[in-house]
């Protein structure tokens, strides 16, 4: 069975009835889990303090903000090449979601930048590049909500979604270029050497990281069901109209 | 050279609008379209002129031989009658812009803007735009709108003279053109039944 | 009950705050618009007497 | 090509063309920050190599909705699509009758924004270098999001929307070679970088933007 | 008349109506910014206030164009000039629509823009505080140069130039009010200065506006 | 009521198109416009509806009794049918907005979006604000225009009914509306003989 089956709206539906209860509640759970263990129970830091506590919003919303840019430039491509409906409503759906993390890495960051850095926002590179990742969010969105017909609207967002990736790519090394910034650099994956982030953390982190991404295929499954839905509803009327 | 079309379906806002439509025009014919408001002729002739994909069947005409005068005439308000018509002239390689205005009875305003041009007028210079592009096949959406009964007579010359040197028209109006030798399609029977979600077919079996 | 948080009180319970605020916030929105959408089509469906997919 | 872009000029030097308002515009975002900002010549020669190129980006933005619109709005974009110009010609000679209307004259009368808003001499040379390599990305940039919006209405607010994330590259390379050029430093990177990014731009987004207009007239 | 506002309002809303599109070039202008001039804070700060009142200028700008523009295109102005409304009422109901949309959402977002250019704490009120008495008057006074520019085909960069002088004035009590509340200065009298224009504005333009609109129309 | 237009003169792009016009439309009448492309009838009607001043001569009317009708419908694409005429009906102070999509058979089409409708209910749509505004004066340019025949002949009798209800029409057309008992006043006589230059008469003698 080939994995373009599930672009099939109806095998989509079908399927993602069955998932969504599962992914929804592993999400529910793994996120109160890791929240309230980094909330509750893990050390103040020697030098942070209880700052460090933002970390277990901060880095998984960082990191699925991106990932969920990244997905939708894939589902964009699939829609593209292979024209699977499914696939474009699902790019839809998670631009809103993806555009929400973007908002809480930054939040967060701009919360926990003030005691830290001593300002709540700073042209970091880091920074900079996620404002300008929230903007393309926007305009995206913007996008969608102004072109009517679907098609059309799922055409000209794919290709926005391509230039634009591409543009996003050059706006982080143009803004590296520009500022070599305060924001540490990236430390979680490199576990391996020297594992600078102490266990106390680590644990929590991990999984909140694994209860953002859940939640992130929970909400982009729902709201891809409300896509479909709506642009079946769409068309019956439609044909209501034509009847 | 012919422009057949065989078992066409056309889509609009998503939905099949006309569907199993199947003509044939030789040259020096015309075919005039006939159907009530929002039967679907502005959009058969936008997928003839290949503005839009068609849903389903074939058009089979030679390349670049088909030119198309929409509802919106193309011209620019601040060019004068003779700029306008030498732009397209030389998009498509240098008509006789003279002899257009002329048969369009433009010549007296050649130097005029089309902004201070009347309606009627200005739909005379849309027409003329048709002789510059040198084209064999005239696809036309309701030309003689905003005409007078002068100008109808003008354009039927127009029309008979271009079958004539062995072009084609293909018309759609609600009103008399005078052009008795044309035949008439009336696209009513060939309207889509149960109207399909064209665009998302697979879409909407799916859920069937 | 919630942990002592020094200074930096302010900083973390809004952070913590604003980041649920604005999760539970996308749920519900996604949440209500699928059950609208999920009614209308229902309806719909219901008028044209198709079943539902 | 030459008689489309011959008109797309004559269009933009006729009454209500838009030849001209670019500049205004320009100019008078030079004349409204130092009365924002206040008149203190050391503070306007730090931020004048910033704010020259973010006029300049703004000036360019306001025009772009005409790119396209006029012309999709009276019906000559139909019959330009069945006329036997390619599309990505169709785009490629409007971006560069805007680049000629906007981007040449901005970089033509910048010297003259340069001493309203003090910018140190040594910066002007490489204000004039750094829009002449920068504004031709920023038409075909600006091209590109004209042609997604054109089945808009009213799509110019839309259209900045989506144009001036993808300008962001751009600015920071251009503002950065008038930065260092002004300061009398090292301009070659960026100036590197600036030309490539027009080059790159004005070689693949025609057909982005191409692409877009056909799915737009659908 | 209430039917009037509310009816603009709700195009505004609904798709392409171009709420909130005001509100992100406002953002961009406020990134933009920092982007061409560098990261560094002081000199953000010091700038912040005027910059934060152009681009807030600019915004209102943008969206003047559809004030008349859309109603005059499908005939609607027509329609409204023969009806029992007299057009001053008209020109004043779509400026405070206009104000809704934009102004006033401007002023409710400013804040977080102070944060991205690094205005000093004690200028976040003022910055409010001045958005609030100043831009009525950048929507009345837009009003008036849309009624001007009414007939004119994508009048958007004319208007722009006609009205960005008639600004001049708000922009620098706006700025100033937020140059000293910042610095924790006395801001009464452009405070004053800021509400007497708007005051003047609001009481006077619409009855000018009212007539350039009757003379396009005929 | 009645409307009396006496010895009018009326301008276009600062030249006279019309003059020595004289006529009177009294209750329950409908007068219909004739006359070829550019003769003035646009100009005449926006005059009437008191959209631009009169060369000369005079026109007296009822205030506030008179609706126009012109090429643009005064329609928002992103509203309903419904919301569209609401809006019109509260302008002019309520109108029966039921009964006016009933009149002219929208009512299935309420809640769909104008910018949804084909040409022809769209204009239906335009001409139904007319129901809604309440007004005696109908002043309508080619309202038929993009109109099927079944179309016309609702309009036709939405007009008589109005008319036997004391209102009164003028209406300029190129094609047959079906109203035969309206009257008919070809305009091709009152053409301006020797245009002046309207705008500055003192003017134009100051150089004769
Ligand atoms: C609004 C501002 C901020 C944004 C947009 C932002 C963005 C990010 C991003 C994208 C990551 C990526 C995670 C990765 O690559 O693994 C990250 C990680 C991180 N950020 Fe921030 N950040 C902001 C402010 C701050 C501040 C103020 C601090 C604290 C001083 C901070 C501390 C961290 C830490 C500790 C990590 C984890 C790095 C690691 O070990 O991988 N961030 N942030
Ligand atoms: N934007 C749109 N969205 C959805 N449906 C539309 C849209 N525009 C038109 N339609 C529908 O498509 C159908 C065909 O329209 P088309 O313009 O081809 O009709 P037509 O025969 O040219 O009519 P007319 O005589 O008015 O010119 C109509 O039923 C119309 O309601
Ligand atoms: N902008 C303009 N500047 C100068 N003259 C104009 C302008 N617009 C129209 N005219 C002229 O004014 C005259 C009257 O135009 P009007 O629109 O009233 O004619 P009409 O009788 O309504 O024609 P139609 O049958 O085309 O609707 C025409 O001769 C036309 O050439
Ligand atoms: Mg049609
Ligand atoms: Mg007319």
């Amino acid at each position: 069975m080939s994995i373009w089956e599930y672009a099939n709206p109806k095998k989509f539906m079908q399927t993602s009835a069955w998932a969504l209860p599962w992914v929804a509640g592993l999400a529910a759970v793994s996120l109160g889990v890791g929240l309230v263990w980094g909330f509750f129970l893990t050390p103040d830091d020697y030098k942070q303090g209880s700052t460090v506590k933002i970390i277990f919003l901060h880095v998984p919303s960082a990191m699925m903000a991106i990932n969920a840019w990244v997905m939708m430039l894939v589902a964009s491509l699939i829609w593209l090449i292979r024209r699977h409906h499914v696939s474009a409503l699902a790019a839809k759906a998670a631009a809103p979601v993806g555009l929400t993390f973007t908002a809480i890495a930054l939040v967060t960051g701009a919360f926990w930048g003030q005691p830290m850095w001593g300002t709540w926002w700073a042209w970091d590179p880091r920074l900079t590049a996620f404002l300008i990742l929230a903007l393309f969010y926007l305009g995206y969105i913007a996008l969608w909500e102004a072109v009517e017909n679907p098609d059309t609207a799922a055409d000209l967002t794919a290709v926005l979604c391509m230039v634009g990736s591409v543009f996003a790519v050059l706006s982080r090394y143009a803004v590296k270029f520009w500022n070599q910034g305060l924001h540490q650099d990236s430390t979680i994956m490199k576990v391996g050497e020297k594992d600078p982030i102490a266990p106390a953390y680590y644990l929590p982190l991990i999984v909140c990281i694994a209860g953002f991404v859940l939640l992130f295929v929970a909400l982009v499954l729902a709201r891809t069901r409300t896509e479909i839905r709506a642009r079946r509803l769409q068309a019956l009327l439609a044909r209501e109209r034509l009847a | 050279m012919e422009l057949v079309v065989t078992d066409l379906a056309v889509e609009r806002g998503g939905l099949t609008v006309l569907e199993r439509l199947s003509f044939r025009l030789a040259a020096g014919e015309a075919l005039i379209l006939r159907g009530p408001n929002g039967v679907g002729k502005t959009t058969l002739l936008r997928t003839l002129a290949g503005l839009q994909p068609a849903v389903q069947g074939t058009i089979s005409l030679p390349a670049e031989s088909l030119t198309y005068g929409a509802h919106a005439d193309g011209l620019k308000a601040v060019l004068t009658v003779r700029e306008n018509l030498e732009f397209w002239a030389a998009i498509h390689g240098g008509g006789d812009v003279a002899r257009a205005m002329a048969d369009m009875n433009l010549t007296d305003l050649a130097d005029r803007r089309a902004a201070n041009l009347s309606a009627g007028q200005k739909r005379r210079l849309g027409l003329a735009r048709l002789l510059v592009t040198g084209r064999p096949i005239w696809v036309l959406d309701e030309p003689t709108v905003s005409l007078d009964q002068a100008s109808v007579a003008l354009f039927g010359a127009v029309v008979r003279a271009h079958l004539t040197g062995g072009g084609m028209a293909l018309l759609a109006t609600h009103i008399d053109l005078g052009l008795p030798e044309a035949r008439v399609l009336d696209l009513g029977p060939f309207r889509a039944t149960s109207p399909q979600i064209s665009s998302g077919r697979g879409f909407d079996e799916a859920f069937a | 009950m919630i942990p002592d948080l020094g200074k930096y009180a302010v900083a973390v319970l809004s952070s913590y705050g604003l980041s649920v605020a604005m999760i539970v916030g996308l749920v519900l929105l996604s949440y209500v618009q699928g059950r609208r959408v999920k009614r209308q089509l229902a309806d719909v469906e219901a008028r044209q007497g198709k079943t539902d997919g | 090509m030459m008689s489309l872009l011959v008109r797309d000029l004559r269009l933009a030097f006729r009454a209500g063309g838009g030849f001209g308002l670019g500049l205004a515009f320009f100019l008078l975002v030079a004349v409204l920050v130092p009365l924002g900002v206040g008149p203190e010549g050391s503070t306007l020669a730090k931020i004048a190599p910033g704010i020259l190129w973010v006029g300049a980006l703004l000036a360019c933005l306001l025009s772009l909705d005409r790119i396209f619109a006029l012309d999709f709005e009276d019906g000559s974009l139909d019959l330009l699509a069945t006329s036997p110009i390619p599309m990505e010609g169709v785009v490629a000679v409007k971006a560069l009758a805007h680049w000629l209307v906007t981007g040449l004259a901005l970089t033509l009368v910048s010297p003259v924004l340069g001493v309203l808003m003090n910018l140190p001499p040594a910066g002007f040379f490489w204000l004039v270098a750094s829009l002449l390599a920068g504004t031709p990305a920023l038409s075909v940039i600006g091209a590109f999001g004209a042609a997604l919006t054109v089945g808009v209405k009213r799509g110019g607010l839309l259209l900045s929307l989506l144009v001036l994330p993808l300008y962001v590259p751009t600015l920071i390379f251009g503002a950065e070679v008038v930065k260092r050029g002004a300061q009398g430093a090292e301009v070659g990177t960026p100036l590197l970088l600036l030309a490539g990014i027009t080059a790159g731009s004005v070689a693949l987004l025609p057909f982005a933007a191409a692409a877009a207009i056909r799915v737009n007239l659908r």
